[in-house]
């Protein structure tokens, strides 16, 4: 049933699966959404289902193809070259076209959406310290992926800015951006009783704020505190507020990544026949990301304290601030 | 209380087990079934058991026509069985064993064993057994498992009661007391059926005798007639029961154990200190009750055991603690005490088995692969030669009888150069007709000049091969006697009762 | 004469060796050669216990030098233990603790380890773990290969999870659970033994088709119609009066939600039921020698079918911890192989209630304490840390427990006459 | 005489033809009910079959469109491109039947081979990194490259046989074990300044080179690779090996009853060792045929669940070689058409999975299809029977 119009948009997804309560369920939300399009998507179950899952999309005359997710991209960029007539985009890499040398070039019919993660994640980490009684917060990640682990950065570095100009000490558990090698995960997407268990350990530690980074992973330990109240969490990917079910009352807010924005951007940019190739970088500024509201806990963030974010918002937009 | 069975068929498939059998055993009656390997006589057991099905044909007790499909009918019509393969709980106490099936509970639902207990005394000092109700059935020896097994029987009063090659595994001790304690059962008036394959027991309990072959009765008669007839009519033709032996000088000591200590795996030894020697042209029969470390020691000769001190010389050279391979290939040729499970792959064919121990040789073997054709044309050889029945070389051993898959065996044991056989029981549970054939095979090896090494709680056969005797208790050999010795001497010594007589 | 041991002995041998080692080099190292500049900190309180020490803190080398020294003379005595051919599980059990705590010691220098915390995680991580052994402990000793642990956990999770989400009430999740862990029971009990299935191929076909149905389910349902059929409640904690007080103790054992309060009163019932009663007899007798259970009237194949259904009951409540017992909203494959984990603690326990747990609390201490320690911070790369519990697991299989006996009839259908 | 053998094959079908049957009958019935234009027509008994028929047939139809052969493509490519469904086929079951292979040859000696998982994480890791560090010979870099893998492999395979031979520990624990392991390392590897690309940060080795990759065999537009013919030849191996070599001999003796094979004088230490030192070799190769061949660049998903289809695969084998080779393929076609039921029709890909166990399980109970169909006792085919965990 294709109507008339409208830009047959397909998703070619990560492994994970299309409801990871995560980057690839976030894209297909905004391909949904898009008013100019009829999207359809498929899953994967491992690398070895990307090429042939962007075929068949070749193959069912898809306009544009959406490859989510670093590990796709190459295969993306192969189809690319093949098909000139199909527009192409991937989530989370720059979608260029390597030789072996690694001199890469933008593929005129490649798209790549990228996004300044760090930006709004180090807000969130400025947040968390002004926050935190204790003087602790914590993050951990599902697996020690380069996507997960921007957020960490991005966190921790927003708890040393504040320590900086406050001369406070707030400490930073779970993750140390001078020592990526190691650091607190549970090791896969899906385990969320060790998740709860990670989350119960911070809390121990004292930590009462905890940015989980792994999509559905963080709900168990949502749904556990909202009763035990022994701390606030700060979500990933998207608004936690109007996907969670269990533990809304305890989300101080969300690092947002537009994921599904900028496929609904691209679509319309293909609908518009003003697709370029050139890459896209979600920031703070394009509000490719953003610090989702504070919902139910905008009563008690403090006024000073939601004033200083919004400046360190602007300076990080202005540039005067560097994340990372 | 008196049993009878009406044409019982049975088949499995196409074979017929059972045919047509007739069969009645009176109150008080001793009633004996002899039949060979493979005759039917298990199945038709198993049949008034309750655990297989007859096709037709009816049972009768006490002239009334009875329903038996379970072994529960069969239980609560004062039927009790000792089966041919011990049905006990390998890890459960013996009074567990006993309770199994009948259990009586109290609080919380809690089993009571002490009743057990206080019964399986009582009916031990009854007859006289010696059973520690406590005892890990597995750790006991098979004698003393089958006095559990009866006990069972007699705990729950069996009126009449089915003995299924009871005394393959006894001790003529333990045989004798058995007998006896049929007797007293008898005279307390329990009906007895009992299938053996020696007729030496057969002639002196029974009362009447039902031969069967190839799942028919082929015969009724009386415990008068004498071991030959009996032998004849279960085979079929004419047996040789004792095998001669020819004297000849035997040679130079071929294989000497200087002070073998075996230990199992607690560390505790079960084979002390031994010392002993086999000669050229000679059998050395280890004659001993089950578990006094018999099995333990044969098994340590071929480096089987893990834990062996001491040495094992064969023509001079040390074999402790060289591999197996490296022992069967030194010369020792044996004959495992189970051929089920130590002897024979069960799911590979009789020519797949011939070749466990050669396969990597020639001429079986070019560079990595086998020469099927070589295995088969040998396994054909050895076939006719040892007088393996079977359709052909390629049927799984599992489908042949107990003495045809000892002769797989000993064909295959004696197709390597040998100095000196090794044989564990090798005899157990075969018929007439096989147990001759292994006999003359042995006699045979001991008269081309190798060394045997007899391991035997068989009395006769023990008595009608050797040349010397060592007897082993408790892990000990107390004697070494030549085989002049009475039945009664051995019987003493296998007793733990030291002989007066220097050893030979 | 030529001192020859045997393999038990070498093991306690090897064991008390090692042990040794292991005490002077934690010893020496954590002592010496790189203390611990800073205090360790030991929390011991964790909810509202009675308060005997809330803190303790020792500067971290005196800490490791104290363990280390209880090792080593507990090294001592498992050393003098072996030489008199005794017991030596207590002293290697204290070494072991001085070792560990030594380690703990010194990598949490300047930190704070919350010690109750981590044992009460332990427990926790180790309760769907437990479930599952016990429900494959009861097939297996009656004979009943179950490999089909991970389908039983997933299907009575997933329907707990939707049960409990559709009635807001998380007491009918809990009951449902059981009902689904006892249907893949059944078709476990069908198939196994009315028409004599491989028991292996069986399992694993279960757990194929629970995972693909339940993603399938999942997606067609879970996810459009999330409000509805995935928001399942949670049970709170229960905290048992004056018990739950009991220091360290309390939070781990007496302050827990019902689904844990019923796993401690299946282990404990099992271990009875399974060596004291009529039941445990029988099922030992089928599991172990059928035949001989036959002859004495004992129904195999009926009560190898009852048993494997309450094995499935007691996976399913398993399963119910997942969902209503402390996530709440069921997750695709959120067993996460759990039921294999089970499996192999089973296995480790040599089929044992009281060796599965232990096994599962090791599997389950090994991984929080790793967790733990990245929280606090050590520089080991995260992969690694994330193996320790595996490793853990093998170190233990090799080194202490080596060959273990099924029971000797697990996974053979029964038929009469057919056995031989 | 033709005739006779023609009913004689009839019968060796027949229960298998049956399995499939029901096992298809069955899914069908579980996408039609859970497809919501279905149930709307719950009303009206005719249009609800109708429309149930109608789904379940689709559903269908796209399955082998996208197993087999796709009449669309040839419309829009050439007739040649229609076969693209089956070369899609053939990639996936290529590496299932080595890991395939792995677990078979282990159930052969008697052990229970859950780690093919890992040891195909370990094959693709030498081979790839052999695969893009070096630059030789064509023909000499792909060997170099597979054999690399391999030798990972079957060291990491061979340790388990080796651990269970010195220690008695059982292969199930290990395997389980070693297969969270491996996942684990191939994460750590993966961002080692070795295996990272340069100036990239994500977890993906660089493509390995031009002369390390297997060729295609139809050209760009077919995926099909030289991988499938490693594959064959490796199931001709095992059951040469098998059925003709003394090691296969050993292997099954130790297999079939190891305390008799044992008092004859075989080395069962030696056998649990090579028996697992191969297997892992086999699934190492898997990994590394699917490096070389399809992938070309290592990535942490790469073994997605190829470890674990294996040992439904060599179930459904009965662990023969040729049963193996055809159990991949069949799993192969099934997840192959699954994409395309997914995307033409909707339904989620994960369905295969019920209809892969269903098939697995009739065909492992003959007894039951019979009991279904009231067939009497046809000369049973024994379905494959692993020993218990005493094995
Ligand atoms: N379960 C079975 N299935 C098929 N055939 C069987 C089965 N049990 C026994 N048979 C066949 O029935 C015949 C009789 O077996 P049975 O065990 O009764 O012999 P037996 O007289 O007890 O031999 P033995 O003296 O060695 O104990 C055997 O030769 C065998 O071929
Ligand atoms: N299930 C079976 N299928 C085929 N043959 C069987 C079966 N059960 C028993 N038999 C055969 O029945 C015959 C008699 O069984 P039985 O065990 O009594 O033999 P046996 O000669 O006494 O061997 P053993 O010395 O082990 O008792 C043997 O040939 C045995 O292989
Ligand atoms: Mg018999
Ligand atoms: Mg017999």
């Amino acid at each position: 049933s294709q109507a008339a119009g409208k830009v047959k948009l397909c998703l070619a997804l990560d492994t994970g699966g299309v409801d990871d309560r995560s980057f690839n369920e976030g894209a297909w939300k905004g391909a949904q959404a898009s008013l100019v399009s009829n999207a359809e998507y498929l899953p994967a179950t491992s690398s070895a289902d990307f090429a042939p899952n962007i075929k068949k999309f070749v193959d069912k005359g898809c306009e544009l193809i959406v490859g989510v997710g670093f590990a796709i991209s190459a295969e993306i960029v192969k189809s690319a070259k093949a098909n000139p007539k199909i527009k192409y985009a991937v989530v989370d890499d720059a979608g260029q076209d390597c030789d072996a040398n690694w001199n890469c070039k933008d593929v005129p019919n490649v798209k790549g959406l990228t996004f300044q993660t760090d930006e709004a994640a180090f807000m969130a980490g400025y947040l968390a310290a002004g926050m935190s009684k204790t003087g602790k917060v914590a993050t951990y990640g599902g697996a020690p992926y380069p996507t997960v682990t921007i957020f960490m950065d991005g966190f921790a570095r927003g708890v040393a800015h504040y320590n900086k100009l406050k001369g406070k000490s707030v400490q930073v558990l779970g993750w140390d951006p001078a020592n990526p090698k190691s650091g607190t995960f549970v090791g896969n997407f899906s385990d969320q009783a060790k998740a709860l268990t990670i989350s119960k350990g911070f809390e121990q530690q004292g930590a009462d704020i905890i940015l989980p980074v792994g999509g559905i992973l963080g709900a168990s330990y949502a749904a556990e505190s909202e009763k035990s109240k022994k701390s606030l969490t700060i979500w990933v990917d998207s608004d936690a507020y109007n996907t969670l079910t269990a533990g809304k009352s305890i989300i101080l807010s969300t690092v947002v990544k537009e994921i599904g924005a900028s496929i609904k951007s691209v679509a319309k940019d293909v609908a518009d026949k003003k697709f370029t190739a050139s890459k896209y970088v979600g920031t703070l500024k394009n509000k490719g990301v953003s610090l989702a509201p504070y919902h139910d806990l905008s009563g008690q963030v403090p006024g000073t304290l939601k004033n200083e974010i919004r400046a360190i918002r602007d300076s990080i937009i202005a540039g005067k601030l560097k994340v990372n | 209380m008196s049993l009878e069975l009406r044409g019982i068929t049975k088949t499995f498939g196409s074979f017929i087990a059972n045919d047509e059998i007739n069969l009645r055993v009176e109150t008080g009656q001793i009633h004996a079934i002899l039949g060979e390997n493979g005759a039917g006589k298990s199945t038709l057991m198993n049949i008034v058991y309750g655990l297989l099905k007859a096709d037709s044909g009816e049972l009768l007790v006490d002239e009334k026509i009875i329903n038996i499909s379970e072994p529960s009918d069969a239980l609560s019509a004062g039927i009790g069985m000792v089966h041919q393969h011990f049905m006990l709980i390998p890890v459960f106490t013996v009074a567990e064993n006993i309770v199994l099936g009948h259990e009586k509970t109290g609080k919380f639902g809690a089993l009571d064993i002490e009743t057990a207990r206080s019964a399986i005394r009582e009916v031990s000092k009854d007859f006289g057994f010696e059973v520690d109700p406590d005892a890990i059935v597995e750790t006991l020896p098979v004698g003393i498992q089958q006095k559990v097994e009866i006990i069972r029987a007699l705990i729950y009063e069996a009126k009449v009661l089915i003995l299924d090659e009871p005394t393959a595994v006894l001790t003529p001790q333990e045989t004798d007391e058995l007998l006896k304690t049929m007797r007293e059962l008898k005279a307390k008036g329990t009906s007895i059926i009992f299938i053996t394959h020696k007729l030496r027991e057969v002639r002196e309990v029974a009362d009447q005798i039902t031969i069967i072959r190839r799942g028919k009765v082929v015969g009724a008669v009386s415990p008068q007639t004498s071991e030959g007839e009996l032998a004849s009519l279960m085979v079929g033709r004419t047996v040789d029961l004792a095998p001669e032996k020819i004297k000849h000088k035997v040679g130079e000591p071929i294989l000497v154990a200087k002070d073998l200590t075996v230990r199992d795996a607690l560390g505790n030894a079960v084979v002390k200190k031994v010392n002993f020697h086999v000669n050229e042209g000679e059998v050395l029969a280890v004659a001993g009750v089950q578990g006094n470390g018999q099995s333990e020691l044969a098994r340590a000769l071929i480096n089987l055991e893990d834990h062996v001190e001491g040495s094992i010389l064969l023509g001079g050279n040390e074999l402790r603690g060289k591999s197996i391979y490296a022992s069967l290939h030194a010369g020792i040729a044996f004959i495992p005490e189970s051929r089920e499970l130590d002897g024979l792959v069960g799911s590979f064919s009789i020519a797949e088995n011939l070749i466990l121990d050669l396969h990597d040789q020639a001429p079986y073997t070019k560079g990595i692969t086998l020469s099927a054709g070589v295995v088969l044309a040998e396994a054909e050889k050895k076939v006719k030669e040892f007088d393996i029945r079977s359709q052909s070389v390629s049927d799984a051993v599992s489908t042949l009888s107990g003495g045809n898959k000892q002769k797989v065996v000993i064909a295959r044991e004696l197709s390597r150069p040998v100095k000196v056989l090794v044989a564990s029981q090798p005899t157990r549970g075969l018929d007439v007709g096989s147990i001759e054939f292994v006999h003359e095979r042995i006699l045979a090896e001991r008269d081309a000049g190798r060394g045997v090494i007899l391991f035997s709680t068989e009395l006769d056969e023990v008595m009608a091969l050797a040349d010397r005797i060592a007897v082993m208790y408790r892990g000990e050999i107390l004697d070494i006697v030549d085989s002049k010795v009475t039945r009664e001497e051995l019987g003493l010594l296998m007793a733990g009762v030291a002989s007066k007589k220097a050893s030979a | 004469m030529s001192e020859i041991r045997s393999s038990v002995e070498k093991r306690r041998l090897r064991g008390v060796v090692v042990i040794t080692l292991l005490s002077s080099l934690s010893f020496l190292y954590f002592g010496f050669i790189s203390p611990g500049k800073n205090k360790t900190t030991f929390g011991f309180v964790l909810n509202n216990e009675w308060v005997l020490i809330k803190e303790w803190i020792i500067a971290s080398a005196t800490g490791v030098k104290i363990f280390s020294g209880i090792s080593l003379v507990a090294s001592v005595l498992a050393i003098l233990a072996y030489r008199k051919r005794r017991q030596i599980v207590f002293p290697v059990g204290v070494a072991t603790f001085g070792i560990l705590m030594s380690f703990i010691t010194w990598a949490a220098s300047g930190k704070f380890i919350p010690l109750t915390g981590l044992l009460q995680g332990a427990l926790l991580l180790a309760v769907p773990l437990i479930f599952g052994s016990m429900s494959g402990l009861i097939c297996e000793r009656s004979g009943v290969i179950n490999i089909a642990i991970e389908g039983q956990l997933l299907a009575s999770a997933f329907v707990s999870g939707v049960v409990a989400s559709l009635t807001h009430k998380t007491i009918w999740g809990l009951i449902a659970a059981p009902i689904a862990g006892a249907a893949i029971s059944f078709l476990l009990a069908t198939f196994a033994i009315k028409f004599s299935v491989d028991q292996v191929i069986l399992g694993f076909v279960l757990n194929v088709l629970v995972i693909g149905l339940t993603d399938f389910l999942y997606k067609k349902l879970l996810v459009p119609y999330q409000s509805t059929w995935n928001t399942a409640p949670t049970f709170g904690k229960i905290e048992l009066p004056v018990l739950s007080k009991i220091p360290v103790l309390g939070p781990i054992f007496f302050s827990q939600s019902i689904v844990v309060y019923i796993m401690f009163a299946i282990v404990a019932s099992i271990t009875f039921a399974l060596f004291k009663t009529k039941w445990g007899l029988r099922t030992r007798a089928i599991g172990e020698h059928p035949t001989a259970a036959d002859t004495v009237g004992i129904d195999v194949n009926k009560l190898r079918f009852k048993n494997v259904i309450i094995a499935g009951l007691i996976a399913g409540v398993g399963g119910a911890y997942y969902t209503v017992g402390s996530v709440g909203a069921f997750g695709k494959e959120m067993t996460a192989g759990a039921g294999f984990i089970a499996l192999a603690a089973l296995i480790f326990g040599k089929w044992s209630p009281i060796g599965a747990v232990f096994a599962a609390l090791l599997f389950g201490f090994a991984d929080n304490l790793q967790s733990t320690l990245t929280i606090i911070g050590v520089s080991i790369p995260s992969e690694f840390m994330l193996m320790v519990p595996y490793i853990a697991t093998i170190i233990a299989v090799t080194g202490l427990v080596g060959r273990v006996r099924a029971p000797a009839a697990d996974g053979v259908p029964y038929l009469r006459g057919g056995a031989h | 005489m033709m005739r006779n053998s023609l009913s004689k094959f009839g019968q060796a079908i027949k229960l298998p033809g049956l399995s499939f049957g029901l096992a298809f009958t069955l899914t069908g019935f579980i996408i039609a009910f859970s497809d919501s234009k279905v149930l709307s027509k719950i009303g009206s008994p005719l249009e609800f079959i109708k429309s149930a028929g109608a789904t379940a047939g689709n559903a269908y139809l796209a399955l082998f469109q996208g197993s087999i052969f796709d009449i669309n493509l040839t419309k829009s490519h050439n007739f040649f491109q229609g076969f693209y469904p089956l070369s899609e086929t053939i990639v996936i079951a290529t590496p299932l039947i080595l890991t395939g292979l792995s677990v078979a040859l282990a159930f052969k000696s008697g052990l229970f081979n859950i780690g093919a998982q890992g040891q195909f994480i370990f094959g693709a890791i030498g081979a790839s990194y052999v695969g893009f560090h070096f630059h030789l010979p064509l023909v000499i870099h792909v060997i170099a490259a597979a054999l690399a893998g391999m030798a990972l492999a079957s060291i990491w395979g061979g340790a388990v046989g080796l651990l269970k031979a010195k220690t008695g520990a059982h292969e199930v624990i290990l395997t389980i074990m070693m297969n969270y392991i491996a996942g684990y390392f191939i994460l750590w590897t993966l961002k080692t300044s070795q295996f990272l690309r340069p100036g990239r940060i994500d977890p993906i080795a660089p493509e390995v080179n031009q002369s390390a990759r297997l060729p295609l065999l139809a050209g760009a537009n077919l995926r099909i690779h030289a991988g499938i013919f490693i594959a064959l030849a490796a199931a001709l191996f095992v059951w040469w090996l098998l059925t003709k070599t003394t090691i296969g001999y050993k292997f099954r003796a130790v297999g079939a009853n190891g305390q008799a094979a044992k008092t004859a004088g075989i080395s069962v230490p030696f056998v649990l060792t090579a028996t697992m030192a191969i297997c892992g070799a086999l699934a190492g190769l898997g990994g590394a045929v699917q490096v070389l061949g399809s992938e070309h660049a290592l990535n942490a998903d790469i073994a997605g669940s190829f470890g674990f289809d294996a040992i439904t695969v060599a179930l459904l084998g009965r662990a023969q070689p040729l049963g193996t080779v055809f159990a991949a393929l069949l799993f192969g076609a099934l997840h192959a058409g699954g994409r395309t039921m997914q995307s033409n029709t909707g339904v989620p890909l994960d369905i295969v999975l019920v209809t892969q166990a269903l098939i697995v399980l009739f065909i492992a109970a003959p007894t039951f299809v019979r009991f279904i169909f009231r067939l009497k006792k046809l000369n049973s085919s024994a379905g494959l029977t692993s020993k218990g965990w005493n094995g």
